[in-house]
Formats: C-alpha cells, structure tokens, sequence
C-alpha cells in the first residue's frame, strides 16, 4: 500500500497550516492517515463523512481533514454522534476521543453509546495520558507509572478499553497500535462500514507527557515497545495462562452486525405509519 | 349544555381523598368536559407527589365564564372528599355555603351535618364490581349535583379518554352514580344561583 | 365558501402544550433525560415524535449528552430540543455555552424548581431565571422566554424555535410547576395561521461558503451537515471560517457579532402584555404563574377603585428594559413579586435607576404568590 | 507492490519532517538516515524494497514511495510542489 501520501494531501484542508500540531512521533497524525485511507478505501465522499472529535491532542485532528468536521466539549463527541447520526442515518460518523475524552470525562457517554448500538465509529487514541493539558494521570495510566498527578506513581488501576466496551455489548470491538498501520486500515475501514457501534482502540505513544517520565529514551523506543509487547489476539488465545502477563492482544474481539439504535428507530417509525 | 345557559364567576372544586382512588383521572376528565364540551374557561390543577399510591390526592378545577387569571381555588364551592384524610384536611377550605359531598363508605366522621353522602366505594364494590369505578361514580354524581355540567357531556368525554373496553362499565357507573344522587338529593341542584 | 376546519382543541397540561406547540414549529428531534416537573414533556414527545415520517425521539443517559445529542441533530438540520428541571439544567450550562459560541439554533425548556440542589422537585419556584442568563460560563448574549398559561406554553415554544432559528441561538423557555402542571382548553392554530421561521440556508456554491461570515444580520446562513458545505465547528474562538483562532483581532469580531445579532433585534424580541398600564400608578412585573396571581390581584384593585396595572414579562433576556422603564417613569410603584429572593427584581431596578419604588415580593417555599399577598402590597403605601 | 529492490523512489519533504525518527528505525532496508538538521533524507534509494512502512507509519505525511515508472511520468513535480507548502 504504497502511493498513499499525496492521497492524503488531497484530504487535508490547504488552508490549515502543516506540519500539524502533534508532537515529534506522535501516533495521532499515523491514525489520521489510517481514517483517510479507510474513507477513501470505501469509496465515500468527503460531504457524506462526519468527523467529531473530543478535547485534548485528539481533538485538535478535526480540524486538519476536508470532512464536515466539528470539534466538541470535552468527553461529549459521542452525544453529539449520537444526535447527529439519529438526525441522519445517511451520514458516517467518525468520533476521535482520547483516552481522558472517552473513559474518564466521558466514561458515561462511552458505555451508553455502546449499550444503545448507535451507528457510530469511535476511535479511542489511548496515550495513556492526559496529553495537551500537560501530562496528568488518565483512567488508562496503567499502575505504578508517573505523570505530574501521579508524581510517586500512579496507585489506581487502569481501564481495558476493550474488556468495557465488549462488556457494553458494542458490535464492533477492536485494538490497534500506531505502529500496525496496516492492521489499523483494516479495522478502521471495517468499523466505519460495519452497522451499530463499532470501537477501535489504538495505542498511541505520547513521548512528550508520557514517555519521558516512565523511562523511554525517546518515541522510537515506545514504538518498539509496542512491538515487542503486542500479540495478535489468535495467537493469544493459544497461550497458556502464565505466559500471557504482559502482552497486549491486538485485533478483533467482537465482530457483530446488529443493526445500529437508529437504524431500529426507523424500522419503529415505518411500523408506526403502516398500522395509520 | 352550553356555557352560556350559567354564568360562573370562578366556581371552584376540590376533588380530595387517597392515591389510587383515580381522583387525578376525574379531575381530568370533569375538567375536559366543563372545558372542551361545555366552552367554560377551566383550569384544573393538582397536588403531585412522589407517592403513587395512598397518601393524599388532590384536583383542584376553577371553571369560570370568563378567562381565568390565577389558577388555583381560593374559596372552595365544592369539596368532594372521598377519604376521612381529606375531609379532615380540606374542609377549611370549604366556603361557609359551600357544598361538602363525601363517600360515606369512606368519611364516617362529618365536620357538618349540611353534606350530601353517597357511599361510592361501597356501590361501586357492590354493584358495579370493580372498586376503579368509584370515581366515575363520583362523576355521575356530580353531573346531577352540579346543574351546569351535563351528564351527556361527562359520557362523551369519557369514551374519548378511556380505552374502548371499559367504556361501558364506565357509562354505567356514570348512570348509577347520577341516579343514585337524585335518588337521595333531590332539591341539591336547587341550591345553586348562578348569575 | 367552503368553510375552515374547526381548530383543535385540547384539555392539556403546560407540559403537553409545549409538545404540541415544538410540533407545530416543526420540531422533528427531542433529547432528553426524566425530571421532575418537566417529564411530560418527554413523554409527550417519546410518542408522538416516531409518528412523523422523520421524528427522533432519544432518551439519553443524562442532560449533558441530552444537549449534546440536540446541538448534533441541530447541526444535522433538524429543529432540534430538550426539556429539563434545575439540576438537569445546570448540567447542561457547558453546551449551552457551547451552542451560543457555535451558533446552533435550539430549544431548552426548563420547568424550574427551587433549588439549590435537588430543592423542591413537585412544587413551583422560579430559581433559574439569573442561571438562565449567566449560567453558562463567559460573556455571551442569550433569549429567555417564559409563559404563564397553557395556551402561551404553546404559543412561547413557537417563538422560542423562531428565535432559535432566526437568530442561531439557544433560547431558553422558563416555566414553572403551576404552569407546566396545569390543565386548561388549548386551541391549535392551523398551520396557516402561524408565522414559522426557518433557518437561512447557503446559496452560493459550497467553495464560497465562509460559515462565520460577518452578515447584515450578523446572522450567518447554516448548512445541514452532508449537503456539500463542509465546515469545521467549534467551541474555540473562530475566525471566519470556523477555523481556532486566539488573534485579537478575529476574537473580537467574532464575540461583538455574537451580542450585536440579538441587541440590534432586541425591539423584535422583548414580549410583553400590558394590562390596565395605561393610567396606573402602581405597576406589577411579573412573569410565569405569578403574572396570573397578579392578574387577578390588579382586577380586584381596580374594583376597588385603585389605579393598579401589570406588565406580563413574556421575554426576561434580553431584559424588556424600555417596558419597564417607560411604566418606571410613569408609576409611583414598582412591585415585582417572583418565587424566589429577587431574580429579576435585580434587572428592574437596575433600569429602574431611582425613577419609581421598586417593591418585591419574595417566595421560596414552595407556594404560589397568591393574589392576596400582591394586593396587598398594591394598597400598602 | 514491488518487493524486489531498486523500484521504487522515496522522497522526504523536509518542510514537513519533524524528525522524529520512526522510518529510520523502522525501515528493513535502513534506506533512511537523519541529516545534519535531525531530518530524515534518503541515504541509500537502491535498498528500498517497496514495503510502504515509512509511508504509513509517517505521522507528518511527509514521506511519499511510488513506483520509478510512474515517478517519471507526472506525480514527480506535483510531490515537489506540495513539499513547498
């Protein structure tokens, strides 16, 4: 899948200003990349796609794409998703959150949107980190690790964004890293297609907040982290117990097609005019 | 059974007693057809509370001849009270000439010898079968006590608000209760100077 | 000539008529979450909105992504609303901020209860009149109706989804227990009889689009999502194109277009009823169920041979200030009798400025001001 | 795509290159070093196998791989142009 860059270019918005905002390495801008190539995969149109995005370094990749584009409150993209998709079914609607944006601030928002199946795609950048408000602990920080609110490491536990979601009966639930690019397309181009609500997590590394205070020497390393310490989830099921401590499972966990909340809504509304 | 036979200058009622006793559905439909079938101007309010069933109840309807400015009653015309609860509560509330109608079935301790007693719970067990009709019993009374509400209006606007099964039931009720009013109070709607 | 059909009449709640009157401005999506006194509203909307060939109606998991899921609808194309009580209201305040700051038209109707806190679920007050002004966090210019009977509960939700969508705002309708709790005869108005204002729509090629262009209105037109002008929205300060700006320059014209699209209609959008003002010397302001109250308090004074009068606040913000002032001027006193310690008593006497006596009445127990105490105060000098 | 070596040109806008060092670690071929300014430039074109992976993995869009046939043709200077952005 080479070729890909200028198509890219054709994506972004010429009156913004590039390189973007994101820091060196950050996989926010590789995950940018992997939402235009799965659009463009499929065949939609710019005008059909919505992309909403949250608050933090997430947020800020709204503006950057010809999409209609709207950038929200703080953990509330998916409310917005939510009136939008029910208002027009028509329209594929992507939410970009960050890890603070979906689970912490918006963990209500999140396990509600999973419950009633409404046909959106969320995409959870897990940096493991609050990012642009300057490196404070997030339900993801995983234990024991430092960020500026957790300055002798961090004592609660953190969320799995995929045991919750799975566990809030999503269709669609899946994990990426920035770095499997590839897999991250094949998610992404199946979540924005796939009926109800379909959930990609992608991890992400923060260098810049996260990084450099739990022991990275720089992104790359984060990078390789991933690398080292992610398994596809097939293979991951085959291991036994003792040996699974420490690796992350990337992929598919749960691939339903149930029809979205809104999809039943017009079903109910057609029954509604029929019995007139 | 129009408006314009009475003039009203804010009437006011009181339908009192328990939760589950279906006073709020009374005040509604009495209102709905002093309102839509007669033309009268009508505001009919009520006490909410978090308990849905016992505890007191309340609809208050103000109806008038003419547009209505504060809702709520003032001096009661009439207090209907179908619990000893309510009776003892609201009768102060009641004017001096004011009309007291109470379920003897219900209030055994009156506050005034001048009231009319039915005992609807009692006739609606009795004869009707099914203790739900006491309110529209109630109703039927309250078409012959109250000379300007019509007891054909009451049954049209009961068909309109109740589920077509239990329509019948209901008109009986509204029959038994009206007969049974005129029946015991003969010269009750005589009281009444509407002008 | 053929004759009109006979308009419908209905035996409704406050709370029903509100229903009934968003249909008729044509509402087609309802987001909400249950509250106390505000749920009929709700309710009403649960079933009647999926009988329309487009109607959505959601029930959210709170009054923060209720809001949200409207301002996504709103910006879909949809007229778009909620219904709330003081605590879901407060809840909501950060997307309200969010709505005058991305200029999505909608709907917010609070039956009010006294507060703080959970207050008083079941009986009236009117706590949320000064929340409904400066609820939401930083300068911003806001509409805030009330009504104070049925058939305005009706007429007021029309208005308030005019003004939404004439002017791309939120607008608030305030009601109170008394008023939304209320059952009463309500006429429908055909359709022909209503003026309904929608949105202005672009129509210039979607390449010449600029979403925040400075207009004649300063109301610029508002493109459904997916229909080919694509924008960037946000709460951030924008520049004219929608794009995050924090220059000077750009921020300023953007928050001064903000208060100069409803300050320079604010002769459009002040609604009163003045009842026996023309000659009275002792003026009553009220709004929501204590203009009723009132009514009946002025009558009695004036049976009585006492020059009394009422203005009716149908609009609390914009402040009607030239109403209040034009009958400050003219009366001796002012009496303004509201369900809470002096909400909007604040605004009378900062217009009154010493030209009358300003006398209030004050209630936060949960009943309503009775015409009694009004008159009292009407006779005492 | 092509697997095989020496078919592919890979261009770095360097306006664009924030430096941050992932196609230089990551590339198979190690076709891709840093410059004296911490930007990466192409060191060794001839080792490119084709893979992509800079490409995709480039959070600042800044590398593009394409086929040397089509280079010839016509996306060469348009690449140039959007390198000057």
């Amino acid at each position: 899948m080479v070729e890909t860059t200028k198509l890219i270019h054709e994506y972004l918005r010429h009156s913004k200003k590039f390189p973007h905002v994101y820091c060196p390495g950050c996989g926010h801008g590789i995950v940018l990349g992997s939402i235009i190539r799965s659009v463009h995969h499929l065949g939609l149109s710019k005008d059909e796609v919505v992309l909403i995005a949250g608050i933090g370094c997430s947020g800020r990749m709204a503006v950057y794409v010809d999409f209609n584009t709207i950038h929200t409150t703080h953990g509330r993209a998916l409310t917005f998703a939510t009136g939008v998709k029910l208002a027009n079914p028509k329209l594929k609607v992507i939410v970009v959150m960050g890890d603070g944006d979906a689970l912490s601030i918006g963990g209500n928002h999140f396990i509600h949107a999973a419950r009633r199946n409404i046909g959106v795609t969320a995409l959870v950048l897990n940096n493991n980190i609050y990012g642009m408000t300057g490196g404070q602990s997030s339900s993801t920080t995983p234990e024991n690790s430092y960020s500026t609110t957790t300055p002798y490491g961090h004592l609660e536990r953190d969320f799995d964004v995929v045991n919750l979601a799975l566990g809030c009966g999503a269709n669609f639930v899946s994990r990426t890293t920035a770095l499997h690019a590839q897999l991250m397309d094949k998610l992404l181009t199946k979540a924005i297609e796939n009926p109800g609500f379909n959930v990609v997590e992608v991890l992400t590394p923060c260098f810049t907040q996260y990084g450099r205070k739990n022991k990275f020497k720089n992104v790359v390393e984060m990078y390789s982290w991933y690398r080292k310490n992610t398994i596809k989830v097939e293979k991951y099921k085959e291991l036994p117990e003792e040996k699974r401590a420490g690796k992350i499972p990337i992929g598919v966990f749960s691939d339903k097609q149930e029809p979205g909340f809104e999809e039943k809504y017009g079903q109910l509304r057609e029954k509604l005019r029929s019995k007139k | 059974m129009s408006a314009k036979e009475f003039y009203l200058n804010r009437f006011e009622i009181r339908l009192s007693g328990l939760g589950g006793q279906g006073i709020l559905t009374l005040g509604k439909i009495m209102g709905q057809a002093l309102a839509l079938e007669h033309g009268f101007y009508v505001t009919q309010t009520q006490s909410y509370g978090p308990e849905a069933r016992g505890g007191a109840s309340r609809s208050d309807l103000v109806i008038s001849s003419s547009p209505i400015s504060y809702p709520k009653p003032e001096n009661l015309d009439v207090l209907v009270a179908l619990s000893q609860e309510a009776c003892n509560l609201y009768f102060r509330n009641l004017k001096a000439d004011g009309l007291l109608v109470v379920d003897t079935f219900m209030v055994e301790q009156l506050p005034t010898n001048n009231y009319v007693g039915i005992p609807f719970t009692q006739l609606a067990k009795e004869k009707l079968k099914v203790v739900q009709a006491t309110n529209v019993l109630t109703l039927g009374a309250l078409c012959y006590l109250l000379p300007f509400l019509n007891k054909n209006a009451a049954a049209k606007t009961l068909k309109e608000v109740f589920p077509a099964k239990i329509i019948d039931k209901n008109i009986k009720a509204l029959n038994l209760g009206y007969s049974k009013a005129k029946q015991l109070y003969p010269d009750i709607p005589k009281k009444w100077s509407f002008s | 000539m053929a004759r009109k059909p006979k308009r419908k009449e209905l035996f409704a709640l406050g709370n029903e008529a509100v229903v009934e009157g968003a249909l008729l401005a044509g509402c087609s999506f309802f987001a909400g979450y249950p509250i106390t006194p505000s749920t009929e509203i709700a309710e009403g909307m649960a079933a009647k909105l999926p009988q329309l060939e487009e109607g959505v109606f959601v029930q959210m998991e709170d009054e923060i992504a209720s809001l949200g899921a409207v301002i996504g609808a709103s910006l879909a194309g949809r007229k778009a609303m909620t219904a709330t009580s003081g605590p879901g209201f407060s809840l909501m305040q950060e997307h309200i901020g969010y709505a005058c700051m991305a200029e999505v038209p909608l709907v917010i109707v609070n039956v009010m209860r006294g507060g703080p806190s959970t207050g008083l679920p079941t009986n009236p007050a009117q706590g949320d009149v000064q929340q409904a002004r400066w609820g939401t966090h930083g300068d911003h210019p806001i509409i805030v109706l009330s009504a104070s009977d049925v058939q305005e509960c009706l007429h007021m939700t029309i208005a308030a989804f005019n003004f939404a969508e004439k002017y791309r705002t939120p607008v608030i309708l305030l009601l109170d227990e008394v008023t939304a709790h209320t059952r009463e005869k309500i006429v429908l108005p055909r359709p022909e009889e209503l003026t309904i204002i929608n949105r202005t729509i672009p129509t210039m090629p979607p390449e010449w689009y600029v979403p925040y262009e400075e207009t004649m209105r300063g109301v610029p037109p508002m493109p459904p999502l997916g229909s080919g002008y694509r924008y960037h929205v946000t709460g951030l300060t924008h520049d004219e194109h929608g794009y995050p700006t924090s220059k000077a320059n750009e921020i300023s014209a953007l928050m001064h277009r903000l208060f100069r699209k409803i300050d320079q209609f604010f002769y459009d959008i002040q609604l009163v009823e003045e009842v026996e003002t023309e000659d009275a010397e002792v003026v009553v302001v009220a709004y929501g169920c204590v203009a009723r109250s009132a009514k009946l308090a002025i009558t009695q004074a004036r049976e009585s041979g006492c020059k009394a009068g009422l203005l009716v606040l149908k609009t609390l913000f914009p402040f009607p200030r030239t109403y209040v002032e034009k009958l400050a001027r003219q009366c001796k006193k002012v009496i303004v009798p509201e369900m809470n310690m002096g909400q909007i008593s604040r605004e009378v006497k900062r217009v009154n400025n010493g030209l009358s006596r300003v006398v209030t009445i004050n209630r936060v127990d949960g009943q309503i001001i009775t015409p009694g105490e009004i008159l009292k105060k009407i006779y005492k000098d | 795509m092509a697997k095989k070596k020496g078919e592919t040109i890979v261009t770095v806008y360097p306006a664009w290159c924030k430096g941050c060092g992932i196609c230089v670690n990551f590339c198979p071929g190690k076709v891709l070093e840093f410059d004296e300014h911490g930007k990466a430039y192409v060191a060794r074109m001839e080792e490119c196998i084709g893979c992509g992976f800079c490409e995709l993995h480039c959070p600042d869009f800044a590398i593009s791989v394409v086929a040397k046939d089509k280079k010839d043709n016509k996306n060469n200077s348009e690449h140039k142009d959007e390198g000057k952005n």
